[in-house]
């Protein structure tokens, strides 16, 4: 594998605007570093969201199970173990039940996933709680050292690697092999293409890094509950937040997400008695009159620049 | 579609931040709110936490404020929905702190968002009042966040004392020791079965039927037969709202022949007595007040005519007397939020619950556990340090 | 037949109560160009489908050089050499033409990646008659030229056996010139052929062998001279009218 | 026995709240994510009527029915309507309008709260006990399973024996030839948007006899109602009913003998295995 001119500007201008994101907690140490956080959190989850829907048009409401499943991860290791090695656990668990769900559920159609997926993080907690009642297990208490501007910069390291994978994938043929399942799925098979292999094997992706994301927040919210950790809300908002942006590109979610965080944030410190109805007016704004997410709108501007050009 | 909603709804959010900038003027005291508006725990929230902060903001600012450094100050009020949600707890309190430059919040509602809020509060030194936090962990939670304060009591007390009272019930000799004991799969209701479990074992109490329930479910029908079917003497729930309703109205249909039932979060709530009304009778539960005394008339009735609904048996009182708190300390000693949490620990003050003061943990000493609906009021049979109990009776029927 | 190539014994499809395709059995040879003929509906495609792995079996068995390859799915089944294209074209929309053709070649029979699937697949764009295309979007492309596309994807893994599904249909007389040469040249190479087609000048040019179907039942094989005139063909195509 | 018939009666109170959905996606393609908010705005509606004027649910059900009627049709032509028209294919209809109904639940969440607040609404309406072979049961319950025999029985004659009916089931099944055969697809899913809609409300009235809810509780339902659709089969009316009293039934047999705490993870296993072994539903047709 060889990297062109582009390819290496590309890498040093991500590096810099990496290095710039990671000053950020040094500039501001409350609200905006707050955002920061939420910002770090969605485009970790909608970016890695996107590497598996975007190609393969599954919608995954599964991020609140994963996520859940990771703060739990936290929640019970954190006085037996360092907290790095949490989040590569939860990783590995996030992994793990993402390919056993992916065996199960990828083979069939788009709606069935959609709703197996939504299904799941109910199923997780429901599991998880029942273990818990049954091991007489006390609430959970994550107590640590790790303050917000440490959480700030996990996050950032793990949205790095999460473009940087993206990018990987993208050039290799697993990323070729799901361009042409998602466009066609028939094709795929008769090109030699494990279809069930390649969707699995990505959906593993979004499932360890939502884990991940989990367990890297799980201080954060210091008293670990089901009710709280699996709330269903999450996955919703990682779905609109990447389409919104645009899932066919790696940096599509991106620039869905710090519009949508800010929007949010816009809505609930203005309306805190309508925030849910203001939010709900925003998603169908966004349905009809963003169809294609900021890449689409991109695209037809561009689209539309380059017909004028030519004529 | 056109594009006109959506041109509102800017020049909306336009006109609410310049109107926000505007009311911020200097003689008032910002005190923020941020607790459930929606989500799962909204429910309990609209009962317990908004209208008792509506009724103290309101009636601070009808008697002119509070007076600070011998000046009158009125009550600027912010409020957030948190939506049930920790991370936007977070936002919410940073947004207080940072933004609005909130002169004190009141603690959120819920025990994971106001640990989820607990850092904020330390790190930006507000004294945090929480209330709907039951919690174990109040020493090593108070060392590590040391402005943090504890009002309605521990899990152990509110598991003890549910068998103090069943235990005073046996020896009497109003009933056996047969035990039946379930609760919710949700941290509340898990903790408070752990806890309760080797408490009964120790009192000589025998569970003959225990199990738990996942939260939201839709038929209940199944726990309480299994109980009724292992023929207990006293059936014990940890519920949360939907399930203590759902359990309730199962029991009276079952015709469950126990000498003592309980639900925990939820029996105070009016509602629950306008709903079974005379079934109601004998029912014990979570929390409880005393009823009688003045202080509490005074403030059901004050709650009822500002908010329009009546507070609950428990913690809306207690919500109230967190604020009274909140209000006699900034009285006492300014707008210094240090100088304000060193005279909580301090001192004592007078609430409608009586004095309340905060021991070597930050921890009130004294409060309600268990409460009885006596005659279509709900009131408190056992507390820790409290007077105006009444002695329990015993569950008759459910007619 | 001595080593036959692909071999199919007994083979049978059934949707519900409908049989498809009944005890379906024929051999190929090497470098044989076989075509399956039949009246629309005869279970001519479903016979291919099947051989590509694109449905499973009822029962029967489907070989290649003699080891089953009935049951495996349809990407073990090109990884074993045997590609195809579809009754009606199907490419990747969102595409060019190029990696269309990448597509092929990246997965299959002989795997190539990078610089080596580029040239190769510049090379096969060459080959159909579409060099210098490459860059193009598919929605630009002529009728014929979404046929090219998608043999030179068919093409890109190095097939041994090639199943054409009516990839002759719809093409004009010189169009199809073109395409029976390059059909021609495919089988000069070295690789096996199984036709899919109605265009008698093709059959006629092409094949070595005919299979006839009708019903989902094999009704005669032959040499195109041989089915063409046989009786129970004619009937099947022009149906009983004299009966 | 006795679980048996606690299992049939629970799963009558799912075929209310899954038989509303079912028409939606089955017919009109809508995978309907504010389903859940119509159910709790039917509830709201009974508990008004109930706790202000003592007006029994049974008879609010014939006011609830037309409201949720009109407005379902209303949501349908003006905000459904142009989804449907703009979709390209099959898979940008469903997520278009999982996002679009998605916001649409959050304005019902929001909505509801400002009219009526986040308070539990709960009110005491027949709960009384009844004696059916020999155990008891609530009434509110029996009631309202009794309601859902009428309703589904009801829906069932209508979409089998008439002729609107028939033209509703050929949509499901292929709406493409169904408009080369003459009939009106847009305006009959319209109309069974609008049935499902004012089904689901119903639902919600009846069910609010003996369920606590609040404003926030749609979501809960919701995903209900989508698990039971699909395990049933999208677009048939027996295969919800057979679903919803097969989930009923198992639910109470897991929490009777195993554990009230493992229902859940049993309806998903029993949701996952339907799926992996029948994965058109129980009685969904096989796509060709």
């Amino acid at each position: 594998m060889s990297l062109t001119k582009t390819d290496i500007r590309n890498l040093i201008l991500a590096a810099a605007a990496l290095a710039i994101c990671a000053l950020l907690p040094l500039g501001d140490n409350g609200y905006w570093l707050g955002l920061g956080v939420t910002i770090a959190m969605f485009t970790t989850l909608a970016t890695s969201w996107a590497l598996f829907s975007g190609p393969t048009h599954y919608i995954s409401l599964a991020t609140a199970a994963f996520f859940g499943v990771g703060t739990y991860v936290t929640g019970l290791g954190i006085d037996a173990l360092p907290f790095w090695s949490l989040v590569a656990i939860a990783g590995l668990i996030g992994a793990v039940l993402a390919a056993l769900v992916g065996l199960a559920t990828l083979r069939l159609s788009g709606v069935y996933f959609v709703i197996f997926t939504l299904g799941l993080a109910e199923l997780v907690r429901q599991s998880i709680t029942w273990v818990q009642n049954n091991t007489g297990q006390k609430g959970l208490y994550v107590l640590t050292d790790l303050d917000e501007a440490g959480i700030y910069w996990w996050l950032l390291g793990l949205a790095a690697a999460v473009f940087l994978t993206g990018w990987l994938i993208g050039r290799s043929r697993l990323g070729f092999a799901l361009r042409v399942i998602g466009d066609d799925e028939t094709v795929a098979a008769h090109s030699g293409i494990n279809t069930a292999r390649a969707k699995v094997l990505l959906f593993m992706l979004p499932g360890a890094v939502a884990a991940m994301t989990g367990a890297i927040l799980a201080p954060r919210y210091v008293y670990i509950e089901p009710s709280l950790a699996f709330a269903p809300i999450l996955s919703f908002q990682v779905v609109i937040m990447a389409l919104l942006g645009g899932a066919s590109r790696l940096w599509g979610p991106l620039v869905g997400v710090i519009p949508f965080t800010f929007l949010l944030e816009a809505v609930s410190s203005n309306f805190p008695n309508q925030t849910t109805l203001v939010i709900g007016i925003a998603f169908l704004v966004i349905v009809y009159l963003l169809p294609g997410g900021f890449v689409g709108l991109l695209g037809k501007i561009l689209h539309r620049l380059n017909a004028r050009e030519g004529a | 579609m056109n594009r006109r909603p959506f041109l509102k709804l800017v020049s909306a959010l336009t006109i609410a931040t310049a109107l926000a900038a505007t009311a911020a003027s200097a003689e008032t005291i910002r005190i923020g709110a941020v607790a459930p508006k929606t989500g799962p725990l909204a429910g309990g929230a609209t009962v317990t936490q908004w209208p008792s902060i509506q009724l103290w903001v309101n009636q601070v600012n009808a008697a002119g404020g509070l007076t600070v450094d011998g000046e009158k100050m009125m009550i600027e009020l912010i409020e957030y929905d948190d939506q049930t949600n920790p991370g936007e707890t977070i936002k919410a309190v940073q947004r207080l702190a940072t933004q609005d430059d909130a002169n004190f919040i009141i603690a959120p509602y819920g025990t994971g968002l106001n640990l989820a809020a607990a850092p904020l509060f330390d790190r930006y030194g507000y004294p945090q009042i929480a209330v709907s936090a039951i919690t174990d962990q109040q020493a090593d939670l108070a060392a590590k966040f040391s402005n943090m304060f504890f009002t309605l009591g521990t899990t152990t007390a509110l598991a003890a004392d549910v068998v103090k009272v069943l235990s005073g019930m046996r020896d009497a000799g109003q009933m056996g020791n047969k035990v039946a004991m379930v609760n919710v799969a949700d941290a509340f209701g898990i903790e408070l079965a752990t806890a309760a479990k080797p408490l009964f074992e120790e009192a000589g109490f025998d569970i003959v039927y225990e199990t738990s329930y996942p939260l939201g479910t839709q038929d209940l029908s199944p726990v309480i037969k299994g109980a009724a079917a292992a023929a207990p003497d006293a059936f014990v729930a940890w519920s949360y709202p939907p399930d203590t309703f759902g359990l309730t109205e199962q029991a009276m249909i079952e015709n469950l022949d126990v000498k003592a039932f309980y639900t925990a979060v939820a029996t105070p709530f009016p509602s629950y007595g306008t709903r079974f009304g005379a079934a109601a009778e004998g029912i014990l539960g979570a929390g409880g007040v005393n009823p009688a005394s003045p202080a509490f008339m005074e403030y059901a009735a004050a709650h009822e005519a500002v908010t329009g609904a009546k507070p609950d048996y428990w913690a809306s009182a207690t919500t109230y007397a967190s604020l009274e708190i909140l209000g006699q300390a900034i009285e006492a000693v300014g707008l210094d939020r240090a100088a304000v949490s060193a005279h909580l620990k301090e001192s004592t003050f007078e609430t409608i619950l009586g004095p309340i003061s905060f021991d070597e943990n930050n921890s009130n000493a004294a409060f309600w556990t268990v409460g009885q609906w006596q005659g279509g009021v709900f009131k408190g049979v056992a507390s820790r340090g409290r007077d105006g109990t009444v002695p329990v009776i015993l569950k008759d029927g459910w007619e | 037949m001595v080593n036959p190539v692909l071999s199919l014994r007994g083979v049978t499809k059934r949707f519900g109560g409908l049989v498809a395709v009944n005890a379906m059995d024929f051999d190929v040879a090497e470098r044989e160009v076989v075509g399956l003929l039949g009246p629309n509906g005869s279970g001519k495609s479903t016979t291919l489908n099947l051989v590509s792995g694109a449905l499973p079996l009822t029962s029967g068995t489907v070989s290649l050089w003699g080891s089953p390859i009935s049951g495996l799915p349809a990407q073990t089944i090109n990884r074993k050499g045997v590609s195809r294209t579809f009754q009606l074209v199907r490419l990747l929309p969102s595409m060019n033409v190029r990696e269309n053709v990448i597509a092929g070649a990246v997965f299959g029979h002989r795997r190539r990646w990078g610089h080596d699937a580029h040239d190769h697949a510049e090379h096969l764009l060459d080959k159909v008659g579409l060099g210098g295309k490459g860059d193009m979007p598919l929605r630009q492309l002529t009728y014929i030229d979404t046929k090219r596309v998608e043999l030179a994807r068919t093409l890109a893994s190095d097939p041994k056996v090639l199943l054409l599904d009516e990839w002759l249909a719809g093409l004009n007389p010189t169009e199809l010139q073109i395409g029976i040469t390059l059909i021609k040249s495919l089988r000069d190479e070295g690789r096996t052929i199984i036709l899919v087609e109605h265009v008698m000048d093709a059959i006629r040019s092409l094949c070595d062998r005919c299979v006839v179907m009708a019903a989902g039942t094999k009704i005669a094989e032959g040499t195109p001279t041989q089915v063409l005139s046989d009786k129970e063909v004619i009937r099947a195509y022009l149906g009983d009218d004299d009966a | 026995m006795d679980i048996l018939v606690t299992g049939i009666l629970l799963g009558g109170t799912y075929a209310l709240i899954a038989m509303g959905l079912n028409l939606q996606y089955g017919v009109a393609r809508i995978m309907n994510l504010a389903n859940g908010e119509i159910l709790v705005a039917g509830g709201y509606f009974a508990f008004i009527a109930y706790t202000a004027t003592q007006l029994s649910p049974i008879l609010t059900i014939f006011l609830v029915a037309p409201l949720a009627f009109a407005l379902n049709s209303l949501i349908y032509r003006v905000m459904l309507q142009p989804l449907v028209n703009r979709a390209k294919s099959r898979g940008q209809l469903e997520s278009d309008s999982i996002l679009a109904t998605f916001g649409l639940s959050f304005i019902g969440v929001g909505l509801m709260l400002s009219f009526f607040g986040g308070d539990y609404f709960s009110y005491s309406f027949m709960a009384v006990p009844v004696e059916v072979l020999g155990n008891t049961y609530g009434a509110n319950r029996v009631l309202s399973f009794v309601m859902a025999v009428l309703i589904c029985g009801a829906l069932y004659l209508w979409l089998n024996r008439s002729r609107a009916g028939l033209s509703i089931r050929a949509i499901g099944t292929t709406p493409a030839s169904a408009r080369l055969v003459g009939i009106d697809v847009k305006a009959l899913s319209a109309f069974t948007f609008a049935l499902g809609g004012a089904v689901t409300a119903v639902g919600g009235a009846l069910i609010s006899t003996y369920l606590t809810l609040d404003a926030s509780t749609g979501v809960v339902f919701t995903l209900k109602a989508l698990i039971i659709v699909i395990m049933g089969g999208v677009g048939d009316v027996r295969g919800t009913i057979v679903a919803a009293l097969l989930l009923g039934i198992l639910e109470t047999l897991v929490a009777t003998l195993l554990d009230p705490g493992l229902t859940l993870a049993a309806a998903y296993v029993m949701f996952l295995g339907i799926l992996l072994f029948r994965p058109q539903g129980l009685f969904g047709k096989k796509p060709t």
